[in-house]
């Protein structure tokens, strides 16, 4: 905003204040895992131990498929210039639509595809409100959010008697043999289906946008609305395209939180937990790349499994609910430090093509 | 009033009910019946009442005072949830199990009220203590947070009989129930314990080499601190090269973290992991049915209430919620209820007790069984001292 | 010949307002037909018709003699028509290639791909049929203003463009680009396309065009041939009444240094370096004017002046004090007034009314605020004062300023800060978008100011009026000043050269063609010898 | 020759599509005189508000009558056109809305009245803190953690000072103090959000987030290590003593209600009203939530002026926290109810005015309140109300959805132009883009709006 022209040569300078911080802060790491890694009995040892296991590898597969599904949803729908943050209500409708589905009809696959329907309903309620009714796109956002996070309790009360669904049956992991016992690396061939769509996920996601047309357009929307027009492409019939799919992929994500776990529990701020916002974060230091956000997705979900791990093994003698924090500071250091990311221009704007 | 079967399942039903209207598949029966043609198990108050029970009652015969068996009884019983809801498989629904039994046993009425913020305890009580529309004969209030707000309440409404359950209101007109959670959570740290050190096979899991045993708890705090102290005290009580490992996720509704928490003590060794989350410990039983390995359930038996991780839960550490409730409606009905009283319900008034899963326990070996009532005798007897708080094991 | 495009008693309405009142024209296949009018006379507005951008509340558009009806610029587009807005329509993060082929991408593998190789293939091939320089593979945000818009035009012929509508495409370019762009319309029409080209530049019209039709209000005022009008009978069209132009003014009598800026290096948002060691001084009582093509680092420099922008180095003085390091809240209580180009991003909050804008960058100071307080009282009043005496309409001080045009909005600003009773103003393009009497009144009263003895830094694209207003004259050249010049002796071809890059006999570094007491730079200016820069960043290379 | 650039009586027709210069337009949502307020943007705010609640109301009564198929119920509640429904949405809603007074006619000063209230008294806090922010361009989500940091501050606080002085000079000496604890405390927290915006560019959207999921576990982490109440099984500190706590003035004690406070939100609302549109301060802020790059251009500090507002913001909230604390619950507890985003919700309402903020907390207050009353009188999920909510909002944020019907209905097409937002945060200006045709009348800049600035 308005200081970005004074600030402008603070941070975009080669050596910033904030990028030697970074750069002191990663060179401390890097010496923390070494002296790990020289003395194992050490605290820093276990440390890295903890930090080079397999399974907090596992962990963070798993704790990544929600936030990177709704990350995915999120960059289509921003890159097309309608800002979704209401990624959160998105996964709440979906966890409990997957759960009721799969509780009705037995299977989980079913469940998923109810998930995901019931998301891009949603999805589709804040297109047409953002782009047929010009709504503001932040405070829809937020609704939308509200709405998901009354509805699905609600409609868990009706079914289920309370905020919290039945059980239903959850899907195996796909172990592939030989592979999956590789040191760390194995992790990521012992998995369940909902991690391997993730990846499929973001190649596919990372294909649509770089490499089809459609992927253009919503680039196009998001940067340049009136070119699109021009060029002769309905921008309108993109973007609902665009939210639609965030719809679907948060539909992936939220499904497969809770049909993993097999239950949708609704109480509080619900089993999604914020892991919507979480997914805005994500995205946004993943500068709106597919790819990018995953790897922001696993870092942060990385952090969230080695602070569980690290309270259950008593490293670092710190207080358990200040270990916890851990994910949340390091997201707040990390966009101190580099925190500028760049948003498509037309983001956030309503566009009304010619006249009415 | 009207009164409502809240109580009604339309699982298999169909589809369309998702979307609501469409399927039309609820809405007044007129008879009270039950639409419970799904064979699926529920999360209803399915019943582990009391040792003969085993099966998936659904528990939800009509409210209607008179209708269904018992003497007919006029009482009217408010109930204020504890924060979290009803379908926690635990806590809540235990207690909703006492206040059915005490439905169908005498026929009394009940109304209940989920809140969802501290803040709003005072006003449900208030809420049912002025009604007199119907009047309630007794407002049960469960869960330790309601204490203060019960504190204030209860000297307004002199006349208004109250219940606690988790903690201690003086009051002339209100009956405390407290439970030695440390107790019931000893001994299920002495079966871990016992597990973990020897090979032991069943359901779906075994033990391993490692002598770790994991403690997965919701949030952090002086209740769920007597689970995990008495828990590992119970499992030090075995040998004290066992090694626990203790975590807290932070929520009581976060099952994905439990799961995480409870995948990270598996992957450490661990064998057996007791959790005192709510329901973050589903969370515990999933991991535990993926990585072969047993979890311990708390509150009720949830084996039963969570039928499909039978094959993984060895015990649950059960808290007669239920008893609390139940015990002071019927003290209601029989028009002996005793204000100002506290109820402490330990091992030995067999308001805690560690009770078996319902899938594994005929393969728990008689000795791990005997030894755990032995230790039940010694620290009913004294003999044994639990510590409640975690820092002192 | 025949006729390529005919629109038959266009007209289109907006709500309260008629843009264009029923309009007929007619367009020869293979001329250059320019339409031209002033600013609000409705030419945007009747090719958006014929783009398929609006629809017409009357009237008939005929493609090659065939009625047509379109609802989207894809219709315009199908039926041959491709228009090149003023402001381009390109996608800044994406090459020359996707931006060409945007919406009409050649695909492989039955759809799943952009067969990118394909794209940039026909895009060249494009590009070397008509002669166009293009790199197919560049960032489109990293090419100059002139390639950008040779690539709003392949983007048009890429799509089988027969019609080419052109937007003021001189309005950003250099003097040397508009020749090359002129000859490539040239190139165009030799191969049988047809031009159509707004301007409100009559000299360019008659340069370039076949066929005039001139625009007024909305309405057709006459259509005429190029080689057989004169300047004078378009300028009446266009105004409606015959124009004078000179403002007479007295000879300066330049006082102290009002302004010093010396040695002064800026860099934009991207860190790229944009003003490059420029120094000069303003003298109170003169009015020093700065020349050059938009996007020169006039902006930046002007911002490093206004305490908008931190520079990199260099100094900036204010009434000999040196004030580099001031806010810009303290320079505008020392008595700097500032007219900011951009007055509806800047000059203005847009969803203010005129009085909560009257006290923008006065509401710390007296009369307006006393203890923090802000006095609505008098603000009002100092509101309704400009409103006056600027004849800002309509004349309601509780108007937002989001709902006067652009000229009242520029009016109101202009009023704001001449009544700061400042010691400098610094005024960048302070007449652009505004009516012609508007306009005088502003020059006047800029002179006014100069000639009660203070400082005037202008600042603006058109030459005419740094040149009639100017009594010295620099002119920036990426980044730099070229030279400070007198305006009165400076022809107008000289100062184009200027402007691109190049020294004109008798101008240069050591020339004393300029005010002698001005040093323009002190040191080389680069060799730039190309008239258009293909990128910005070497402005600062020495 | 003639001047290039002449005469532009008219713009461009498209920029002036939708505008009718000279009448107000409704944008401006800054009025600096009280007669200024009373005018068509505000009317037509107000007239937005409602309707959005009728609408979701309306929304709602269908969900409800959909909820009462799904379920089964021995007796229809209610029957439309000879379908029975086990809900009936018209008990539903007077259960919520006159409930929430209680039976004002047997008691003027009734329990469920004071609990009510007491409900917007916090959200009144919690509203205008957003309301602040949101009027400075600053997206403050995290008002929730500036609460709870704030009651924490001054429960420990005041508990510490309640051992120095008691009685009623007590009570006057150490209620101020704690609302000063809590404001500073809050407006702390507030001020990191607000320093990382400002001077790293650090989007304030997350950073607030994720504040609050820190406060939470930090203030737990505190109660538990270092400031429990030995006593209590609950996670909390000992409870204030009587004196350091609100008195209750007409209204009974127990209910937790003091018209003190009340009083002191209201006044509080009135002095963030007058300080936004009445002084220097005030101005800056508008200005720079408005239209950053003016701000600039009019001296104001932009750094600053996001430092302070998202100060202010804190330490409203942290006010907010303190009188939960020494007005409901007497003592700090973890588990502080979700205050701070109720508040978004509440300035989303009120449009970013704080006089505003006033009839949208009660709403709220309302609404938090009356479910209770429905949760106990009906069998209706309770968890209705929060669907509501998120209805209200979302029809709040779509305002030319009202206007669409409004013309439809008396095709008169209100003075407004379009899309503006209720709120100053993000905006859709709709000029934006028809600008760009405004031939020349704009300098090159694109008059792209909308950046969230990193």
């Amino acid at each position: 905003m308005s200081s970005e022209t004074v600030r402008g040569r603070l941070t975009d300078g080669e050596l910033s204040p904030q990028r030697v911080a970074g750069l002191v802060a990663a060179v401390l790491l890097a010496g923390l895992v070494l002296w790990g890694f020289a003395f194992p009995e050490t605290q820093a040892g276990r440390f890295v131990a903890i930090l080079t296991d397999r399974s907090t590898l596992a962990a963070t597969l798993r704790l990544s498929v929600p936030i990177a599904f709704a990350a995915l949803g999120g960059i289509f729908a921003e890159k097309s210039g309608v800002i979704n943050i209401g990624l959160e209500g998105l996964l709440i409708v979906s966890a409990f639509g997957g759960v009721y589905m799969a509780d009705v009809t037995g299977s989980v696959w079913m469940g998923l595809a109810a998930g995901i329907v019931a998301s891009t309903l949603l999805a589709l309620l804040f297109a047409v409100v953002c782009i047929e009714f010009r709504a503001d796109q932040i405070i829809a956002g937020l609704a939308i959010w509200l709405i998901a996070l009354g509805l699905a309790p609600f409609a868990s009360q009706v079914v289920y008697g309370g905020p919290n669904t039945a059980s239903v049956d959850t899907v195996d992991a796909i172990v592939i043999p030989g592979l999956s016992s590789i040191p760390f690396f194995g992790a990521l061939f012992s998995a369940t289906p909902f991690v391997y769509l993730m990846f499929g996920a973001v190649a596919a996601s990372w294909w649509t946008l770089n490499r089809t047309s459609f992927g253009r357009w919503v680039n196009a929307s998001g940067e340049n609305p009136k070119a699109l027009d021009t060029a002769g492409v309905n921008v309108t019939r993109v973007r609902y395209a665009a939210v639609l799919l965030s719809g679907v992929l948060c539909g992936f994500g939220g499904a497969a939180l809770s049909l993993s776990i097999g239950q949708f529990v609704g109480s509080g701020s619900t089993m999604v937990n914020g892991k919507g916002f979480i997914a805005i974060v994500t995205y946004l230091f993943g500068n709106y790349n597919p790819v990018g956000a995953l790897l922001s997705t696993m870092l942060f979900a990385g952090l969230d499994a080695l602070q569980l791990t690290l309270q259950a093994r008593d490293v670092f003698a710190v207080p358990q609910p200040l270990v916890r924090t851990i994910p949340y500071v390091t997201v707040i250091i990390v966009l101190a430090l580099f925190g500028r990311t760049r948003i498509p221009k037309a983001a956030g704007e309503h566009y009304e093509s010619g006249d009415e | 009033m009207d009164r409502f079967d809240r109580r009604t399942f339309i699982k298999g039903t169909g589809i369309a009910g998702l979307v609501g209207l469409a399927g039309c598949t609820g809405g007044p029966t007129g008879g009270g019946d039950n639409e419970s043609g799904g064979g699926e198990e529920t999360t209803t108050a399915g019943g582990d009442t009391t040792s003969e029970s085993g099966g998936n009652e659904t528990g939800n015969e009509s409210a209607d005072g008179g209708s269904s068996g018992g003497s007919g009884s006029d009482v009217n019983v408010g109930v204020v949830y504890a924060t979290g809801g009803l379908g926690d498989g635990s806590f809540n629904d235990q207690a909703q199990q006492g206040i059915q039994q005490a439905e169908s046993e005498y026929g009394i009425s009940y109304n209940e009220a989920q809140p969802d913020e501290v803040s709003q305890f005072k006003n449900f009580q208030q809420q049912f203590a002025s009604s007199t529309d119907p009047n309630y004969d007794l407002v049960s209030c469960i869960g330790f947070l309601q204490a203060d707000a019960l504190s204030e309440v209860a000297p307004q409404y002199p006349d208004q009989s109250f219940q606690i359950v988790d903690s201690v209101v003086e009051a002339d007109n209100v009956a405390s129930y407290v439970f030695k959670e440390h107790e019931g959570s000893f001994l299920a740290g002495q079966m871990a314990g016992m597990l973990t050190t020897s090979s032991f096979s069943a359901g779906a899991g075994s033990t391993n080499e490692e002598k770790v045993v994991g403690f997965v708890g919701g949030v952090e705090g002086e209740l769920i601190g007597k689970f995990e102290a008495g828990y590992k005290a119970g499992v030090k009580n075995v040998s004290e090269d066992i090694q626990v490992q203790s975590t807290y996720v932070g929520s009581f509704n976060e099952p994905s973290g439990g799961k995480e928490a409870a995948l990270s003590m598996y992957n450490a060794g661990a064998d057996i992991v007791y959790h005192a989350a709510g329901n973050t410990g589903t969370g515990v039983f999933q991991a535990a049915q993926e990585q072969g390995a047993y979890a311990i359930g708390v509150d009720r038996d949830q084996s039963v209430t969570k039928s499909s991780y039978q094959n993984v839960i060895l015990a649950s550490m059960v808290k007669r919620v239920d008893t609390a409730v139940f015990n002071a409606a019927e003290a209601v009905v029989q028009g002996n209820f005793e204000g100002g009283s506290v109820t402490t319900l330990g091992l030995e008034q067999n308001g805690v007790a560690l009770v078996y899963g319902q899938g594994l326990k005929s393969d728990i070996p008689s000795d791990v069984k005997s030894e755990v009532e032995s230790v039940r005798e010694s620290i009913i007897s004294g003999d044994i001292s639990v510590p409640s708080d975690p820092s002192n094991v | 010949m025949s006729t390529a495009v005919t629109l038959d008693g266009i007209t289109k309405r907006f709500p309260g307002v008629v843009a264009n009142d029923d309009v007929t024209l007619e367009v020869e296949r293979g001329t250059v037909h320019a339409l031209l009018g002033e600013n609000g006379a409705g030419k945007t507005t009747l090719m958006n018709v014929l783009y398929g951008l609006y629809e017409p509340t009357a009237g008939q558009v005929y493609v090659d003699g065939e009625p047509r009806e379109f609802d989207s610029p894809r219709d315009a587009i199908d039926a041959g028509v491709g228009m090149i807005h003023q402001h381009f329509m390109l996608v800044d993060p994406m090459t020359v290639a996707e931006n060409i082929t945007l919406g009409n991408e050649p695909r492989k593998w039955g759809g799943l791909a952009v067969d990118r190789d394909a794209a940039r293939e026909q895009v060249r091939e494009l590009s070397e049929r008509y002669g166009f320089d293009v790199d197919p593979d560049a960032d489109v945000e990293d090419v100059s203003v002139g390639v950008q818009q040779r690539v709003e035009i392949l983007k048009a012929l890429y799509r089988g463009a027969d019609v080419l509508i052109l937007d003021e495409p001189t309005a950003v370019l250099t003097p040397q680009e508009v020749e090359e762009l002129l000859a490539v319309l040239e190139e165009l029409t030799a191969q049988g396309k047809t031009i159509i080209f707004i301007t409100h530049k009559l000299g360019e019209a008659m340069h370039a065009a076949d066929d005039i039709t001139v625009l007024r209000d909305g309405k057709n005022v006459g259509s005429v041939k190029a080689d057989t009008t004169t300047r004078e009978e378009l300028a009446e069209l266009m105004v409606g009444r015959e124009v004078l132009m000179e403002t007479d003014k007295p000879p300066a009598e330049p006082g102290a240094v009002s302004l010093a800026v010396d040695g002064l290096r800026a860099t934009d948002e991207r860190g790229v370096e944009v003003v490059s060691d420029v120094s000069f001084d303003v003298r109170e009582g003169e009015v020093f004017g700065i020349a050059g093509v938009d996007g020169n680092g006039q902006a930046e420099l002007i911002e490093a002046v206004t305490g908008l922008r931190q520079p990199e180095s260099g100094t900036v003085s204010f009434g000999g004090t040196d004030v580099t390091d001031w806010s810009r809240r303290r320079r505008i209580d020392e008595g700097m007034a500032y007219i900011p180009e951009d007055r509806q991003e800047r000059g203005l909050v847009m969803e203010f009314d005129l009085v909560d804008n009257a006290i923008l960058g006065s509401q710390h100071t007296a009369p307006f605020a006393r203890g923090g307080r802000i006095d609505w009282d008098a603000t009002r009043e100092h509101a309704e004062r400009i409103v006056a005496e600027y004849d800002v309409r309509p004349p309601n001080a509780d108007a937002t300023s989001g709902s006067l045009s652009g000229g009242n909005q520029q009016k109101f600003i202009v009023g704001r800060e001449f009544e700061r009773d400042p010691e400098l103003v610094v005024a960048t393009h302070p007449t652009r978008g505004v009516d012609i009497g508007s306009t005088e009144f502003i020059h006047d009263r800029l002179l006014d100011l100069r000639n009660e003895g203070r400082a005037v830094l202008l600042v603006s694209s058109k030459l005419d009026e740094v040149q009639g207003l100017s009594d010295r004259l620099a002119v920036m050249y990426e980044g730099e000043v070229m030279d400070v010049v007198d305006p009165e002796a400076v022809t107008e071809e000289e100062l184009g050269l200027l402007m691109a890059g190049e020294y004109p006999e008798g101008y240069g570094p050591e020339s004393e063609a300029g005010d002698a007491g001005c040093v323009a730079t002190d040191g080389e200016p680069n060799e730039a010898t190309q008239p258009a820069s293909n990128d910005g960043s070497e402005g600062g290379t020495r | 020759m003639s001047s290039d650039d002449t005469p532009n009586t008219e713009t461009d027709a498209a920029d002036s599509d939708g505008r009718e210069p000279g009448t107000n337009t409704g944008q401006s949502d800054a009025p600096a005189a009280i007669e200024r307020l009373v005018r068509a943007s505000a009317v037509e705010r107000a007239l937005i508000s409602v309707s959005a609640l009728l609408l979701s109301v309306a929304v709602g009564f269908v969900l409800i009558l959909a909820a009462g198929r799904m379920t089964t119920c021995s007796t229809a509640a209610t029957t439309y056109f000879g379908v029975g429904f086990c809900y009936d949405p018209v008990t539903v809603y007077d259960l919520l809305f006159l409930g929430a007074f209680g039976d004002l006619s047997s008691d003027l000063i009734n329990g469920q009245l004071a609990t009510t209230l007491s409900q917007t008294t916090v959200l009144m806090f919690t509203g205008v803190a957003v309301a602040v922010a949101f009027r400075a361009g600053i997206f403050n989500i995290g008002t929730q953690g500036q609460l709870v940091v704030g009651a924490l501050g001054s429960a420990v606080a005041t508990l510490w000072a309640s051992t120095l002085v008691s009685g009623v000079v007590g009570t006057l000496l150490l209620l101020p103090f704690g609302l000063a604890v809590g404001a500073f405390v809050g407006g702390v927290y507030g001020a990191i959000p607000g320093a990382l915006k400002a001077y790293a560019d650090a989007n304030e959207v997350i950073t607030t987030i994720m504040l609050n999921f820190v406060a939470t576990a930090v203030a737990l982490y505190l109660v538990q290590d270092h400031f429990q109440d030995p006593e209590s099984v609950a996670t909390q500190t000992v409870p204030l003593p009587e004196y350091a706590t609100f008195p209750s003035v007409i209204f009974r004690a127990r209910d937790d209600f003091s018209l003190v406070a009340f009083v002191v939100a209201a006044a509080l609302l009135v002095a963030v009203y007058l300080l936004i549109e009445r002084t220097s301060f005030g101005y800056d802020l508008r200005t720079s939530g408005i239209q950053p790059e003016a701000a600039e251009y009019g001296g104001v500090d932009a750094a600053r002026t996001v430092v302070a507002s998202m100060t202010l913001s804190g330490a409203l909230a942290g006010m907010g926290g303190a009188v939960y604390v020494l007005m409901i619950i007497g003592n700090f507890q973890t588990g502080v109810p979700a205050y701070g985003f109720d508040g978004i919700t509440v300035s989303i309402l009120a449009g970013n005015n704080p006089l505003g903020v006033g009839f949208a907390a009660l709403l709220f207050g309302v609404l938090k309140s009356g479910s209770i009353v429905v949760d106990v009188g009906t069998d209706v999920p309770p968890q209705l109300v929060g669907v509501l909510r998120g209805l209200i909002i979302l029809f709040v944020a779509m305002p030319e959805f009202f206007r669409m019907i409004g013309t439809r209905v008396w095709s008169v097409r209100p003075s407004g132009s379009g899309g503006q937002p209720v709120t100053d945060g993000g905006t859709v200006a709709d000029s934006r883009g028809d600008v760009e045709d405004d031939v020349d009348a704009e300098s090159g800049v694109p008059t792209e709006g909308g950046e969230r600035d990193e």
